[in-house]
């Protein structure tokens, strides 16, 4: 089991701002392949990859990050801070 | 060293105040900068903004992006606030303030705090106007400036 | 535009405060940016810092610089005081401040205008200690500063 | 008569932040070979002219700059404000 966030857009897409995700995912990429079978608000909130941004235990990382171990995923699009 | 997340209003002048004070009595600085952001009118056509943020991980990117600024610069003291929720046009959203022996590193690094803060810390603002409202979208422009450093 | 050369003190956090208010009230600025110039202790070898100035010509260089910047950036507001007279480690010496649209602008701004009051405008700073008085002397570096704008 | 003034160092060297000069120099570096003259604390202040600046009715000039017209002189040293 795993945390899943969701952030901005990609909450509001996806309908919902965090969920607890069984999978057995070896990385970010085979989780978000995993999502987008689920239901059409998954494929359209991960419908452009290069739209989205990855944090992995609240650090930013890559959609070919191996999951082993991670406890918090969160899903979210390019930061418009400051 | 303060970092603030927080929803309510900072009174700016009350801080700046206070990070002055604090350095001056060290006695080391002889430079301050300030940077302060707020949310634009944009002719009126905006009625609010409103901050959506990644609690937990958002302070852990500010700590990081502003021990980064302590190691590249000689600095007498970093300090970042910046807020989320619902806010006014003319609100202040954010400040950052460098203290620093010389002025060029003063400066340096509040530009650093001030671009990876946008493009780096998990803040997404949305604009809500009287038409609806809309995310507002990262510009290749904030991505471009983090290649300067 | 606000422009002050004075021997008094100014508060810091007061006129940053107003500086904002009068910005924010007319909407257009999403971005200030200050600076403030402090003497130095330099480890306790400082007792004091003395800042002659040219009246007359002071008044109208600062005003000069102060146009060019907003002849080169889209900026909403200029504000510069410098003190002149005998000061104490840790006094404010200066601020400069810039409210603009967008960050960059703010920032270039304040950082011109920094690189101008220094080289251009008729101050004299003179470092008073424990063995004696030294005028400052003009760095290469800060004339050198000046050819990148 | 001319009004010239010095600043800083200058003003030190000299000895006085003030003086009108009956001058027919035309030229900047002309008042300054006629000060030169006068007397040693003259000849020590404008030693080294590229250690010198000089304004012409308060705007920043050169040596070589015609005095004709011109009511104020200052001789002063490299800026340091800031």
């Amino acid at each position: 089991m795993i945390d899943v966030l969701y952030f901005a857009w990609v909450r509001e897409r996806i309908g919902l701002p965090r969920e607890k995700v069984e999978t057995s995912a070896a990385t970010v990429a085979d989780l978000i392949d995993q999502l987008r079978a689920r239901e059409d608000r998954y494929a359209a909130a991960f419908a452009d990859l290069s739209a989205l941004r990855v944090a992995l235990d609240q650090e930013l990382s890559s959609f070919d990050a191996p999951l082993s171990g991670v406890r918090e995923v969160a899903f979210f699009p390019p930061m418009t801070g400051g | 060293m303060k970092i603030a997340v927080q929803s309510e209003p900072f009174d700016l002048g009350a801080e700046t105040s206070a990070f002055s004070a604090a350095v001056t009595g060290a006695g080391a600085a002889g430079a301050i900068v300030t940077f302060t952001g707020l949310v634009r009118n944009d002719g009126g056509a905006l009625s609010a903004m409103e901050i959506e943020h990644y609690p937990g991980m958002t302070e852990k990117a500010i700590a990081a992006i502003a021990d980064e600024a302590v190691r590249r610069w000689s600095l007498a003291d970093v300090l970042v606030i910046h807020r989320h929720g619902r806010l006014a046009p003319g609100e202040t959203i954010m400040m950052v303030a460098t203290a620093a022996p010389h002025r060029a590193d003063a400066f340096a690094a509040a530009e650093f705090l001030m671009d990876y803060l946008k493009s780096r810390a998990p803040f997404w603002k949305k604009e809500i106007g009287a038409d609806g409202s809309d995310w507002v979208a990262a510009k290749d422009a904030d991505e471009a400036a983090l290649k300067r450093w």
